[in-house]
């Protein structure tokens, strides 16, 4: 679902991002998309929207997390076109 | 089938998916809005998901659960949007050979949705407040709504 | 409620007997009569049993689980008389503050309607023949009928 | 159910005896009487039978047996009025 391969010789990555539940209550956004240096990570992403987007500073510093619907790490790498989804603690059932 | 889903859940139309004469015992589970002595004037929760990656996320578990259990068949449903208190939210149903296998593969897999599904829940209290609530947080600590 | 019946068991009506808010989690367990590949060409079981005996005994078990599971609430029902292959026979229903219990109870509640209640089966095969079956017997080794 | 009291005095016991599913195909009847004399027990109820009833013999020495509906042993005593069961292997669900 994403372009890696055609866009392999960019020097950014860009991912949409998108918050979910009380995530999305804080930032105000379901869902925004940031510019990362190529190689970037989950980590990279989350340190970018901790300090550029109003509230940000009250994500955890590794918040739950997807990449294109797979339950990621921070240390993921991320891809152009990638979805990276902020998940606040499951709670189903 | 789609596993999640807005409306109740159909407990009939559940079974029917399984229903195979040569699997003679199923089992279901259904998890309820609570509102009992400790659980705070809880009117509904309005649920909450990342749809596409709860669908996903839910066929792995089925394949996991047939793998480990074959011949089993496992079905699911989770109902988002306000659920009233006393209505299901959520439905498993595996049927199997016997029955020791059709309780270890439902209860397997509602562990493992609770565990993996991307799913929120938030209560709404008579008094018209709401709070998130997460699934490993003491009845009476759910964390409130900022304002 | 009476356990036994002669009529199709009534999937939503053993529900709504323990419906409560306070009980967040429900298992359901039901057992069908089985066709697979090692039944042979079973059309339907005939089921006999001693009504007055189970009904008495059934309500034991539910007890024992009260009390061994505070707050649960247990159901069930058997079916008699022809059930065809595929159809609910016997079903057991618990619902708990939370799902642990209400599986827990759910389960011995089967295994006990199984050990103690008197009821017995005789397997209809499709060319007419006829078959006494134990519980704890092998699929291939049902005693047959005398003549 | 019983009247063990209003008999008390009495020399002999008569109980009802019920058989189920595959015992009563072999005995070709679902319910008789027993008269045995008192003190008597389950064990001598199913020895008379056993003895006194065509293809009695095919009975278990020691069946699956219940007294008023509730299950009991070869050596349970019985009483006047008592119903015996003779239940074959149990096969619900």
């Amino acid at each position: 679902m994403h372009f890696r391969e055609a866009l392999s010789s960019s020097t950014t990555v860009t991912v949409t991002v998108r918050a979910f539940a009380r995530y999305a209550e804080i930032l105000g956004l379901e869902t925004t998309t940031v510019e990362l240096a190529d190689p970037a990570t989950v980590g990279d992403a989350v340190k970018r929207l901790r300090e550029s987007i109003p509230n940000g500073h009250l994500l955890p510093d590794r918040p739950l997390v997807a990449v294109n619907s797979e339950h990621a790490l921070a240390e993921a790498p991320l891809h152009d076109g990638d979805e990276l989804a902020l998940l606040p603690p499951l709670a189903g059932g | 089938m789609q596993y999640v889903t807005r409306r109740p859940i159909d407990v009939h139309a559940l079974l029917s998916q399984v229903a195979d004469p040569a699997l003679g015992g199923t089992a279901m589970f259904l998890g309820s809005v609570r509102r009992g002595e400790d659980d705070g004037p809880v009117d509904a929760i309005d649920y909450s998901a990342y749809q596409d990656m709860v669908e996903t996320e839910f066929a792995k578990i089925v394949e996991e659960a047939a793998a480990q259990w074959p011949g089993v068949r496992v079905v699911g449903a989770h109902r988002i949007g306000l659920v009233p208190a006393g209505e299901p939210s959520i439905a498993v149903v595996a049927a199997a050979p016997h029955r020791a296998e059709a309780f270890a593969a439902c209860r397997h897999t509602i562990e493992e949705a609770k565990k993996r599904l991307p799913v929120w829940k938030k209560e709404i209290f008579t008094d018209g407040t709401e709070a998130w609530r997460n699934n490993d947080q003491p009845e009476r600590d759910a964390e409130p709504t900022p304002s």
